[in-house]
């Protein structure tokens, strides 16, 4: 399926690219998350990562679907 | 809205008008401005980056929390984005409420729950030329440092 | 002079200037607005008489007490006396700080301080034509009602 | 010996003026704000009261001086 990718911050420079579309078979956030560590080499662990789908916080077990956006939020650092 | 990006300079005179009321006697702000050092650092200028979206809508939630938490008439929060220099405002906080114990409970609930929750993302560039990504670097698998040119 | 009694309209953005620091992060600052409720009576408008001298000391001192408990960049307090009308400005206090929670801290502390200690009293007028010195009245031994005319 | 007394708010309002030369023995201010509040009918108790001499703070029990000038201060209510 084809999904919405959008990086911010750290992961944006490490991405070298705000978004993209990617064909993917991850069921899964965290699945997701893996293939594209090892694709862009992001140095940050899951662990530190929130993740997003269609603009809102969300679970890594939760299954995505064709078209969801999908957003992995380094540790925010506001104010 | 009760919780505003912009990427133009904040205009703390105009928020302020929106908190005003004849009931309250209790007004405080608090304004984070970009600070020369930080973490042993010399900084000389910073990038706010935010997943808009998503910030506008945990912002809203913040400060709705906080206005259902404490006895308050207003509150207002805006985060700046984009490049900023040194002593400009990063963000603003304003609450209003009838006496001020609750106005300055909440306006601390509001910019602590902000830097926590919001996701806002701050670049600081230094005088040694490096530059580094508040929060991530340090606590990164690899840190990285991005040289000048 | 970090405390300071003033006549007219309190310039919150010139005392605001004098608490801008290359190195603070944080700026917290307290407005008193007068409201239209207290104790149940209605406020129409305020007068406050301040013993000038004294108040002066007191104010200063306890900004500086403030200065030496917090690791703060400034702090200025400026209240105003006279006569004042509905959301008004009767009291303003600034902190700036490295970081905010002392900047938080030391606003209160200075704001709680400035209304127990420093010699300045409050007379309400209310809208039943009445008027009293706040916390005189309600606990003098043979409390008094002015009435109108 | 003569003082300079100065009143504020309730007080002055209750005395009927901001301040008066006054010819005395009271040795303390304890003594003379009995000795005022007889005159002008305080209703404020001295327990309520803080009091000044020459614009400082200062005990109730402190012997007074020719020309001191005294203010006795109602409860406060700034800000």
């Amino acid at each position: 399926m084809q999904l919405k990718i959008q990086y911010y911050a750290l992961m944006r420079e490490q991405a070298g690219r705000s978004e993209e579309l990617l064909e993917t078979s991850a069921a899964t956030p965290a699945a997701l998350y893996g293939e594209l560590a090892a694709r862009y080499g992001f140095t940050l662990m899951p662990e530190q990562l929130k993740v997003a789908v269609n603009s809102e916080f969300t679970d890594w077990s939760r299954r995505l679907s064709a078209g969801d956006a999908v957003v992995f939020i380094p540790p925010v650092a506001g104010g | 809205m009760r919780f505003r990006l912009t990427s133009s300079a904040i205009d703390t005179d105009s928020a302020r008008r929106e908190l005003l009321d004849l009931g309250a006697g209790g007004y405080v702000s608090f304004e984070g401005w970009v600070r020369n050092y930080n973490e042993g650092q010399e900084v000389i200028r910073l990038e706010y980056e935010a997943f808009q979206e998503l910030a506008a809508k945990e912002g809203e939630r913040i400060v709705a929390e906080a206005l259902q938490r404490f006895p308050l008439k207003h509150a207002l929060c805006i985060h700046r984005i984009g490049a900023l220099d040194l002593t400009d405002m990063a963000v603003w906080v304003g609450v209003s409420s009838v006496h001020r114990g609750e106005a300055f409970d909440a306006c601390r609930f509001i910019i602590d729950e902000v830097k926590h929750r919001v996701p806002i993302w701050k670049k600081e560039h230094y005088r040694s030329g490096d530059s580094g990504w508040v929060n991530c670097e340090r606590c990164a698998a690899a840190p990285i440092h991005h040289q000048r040119g």
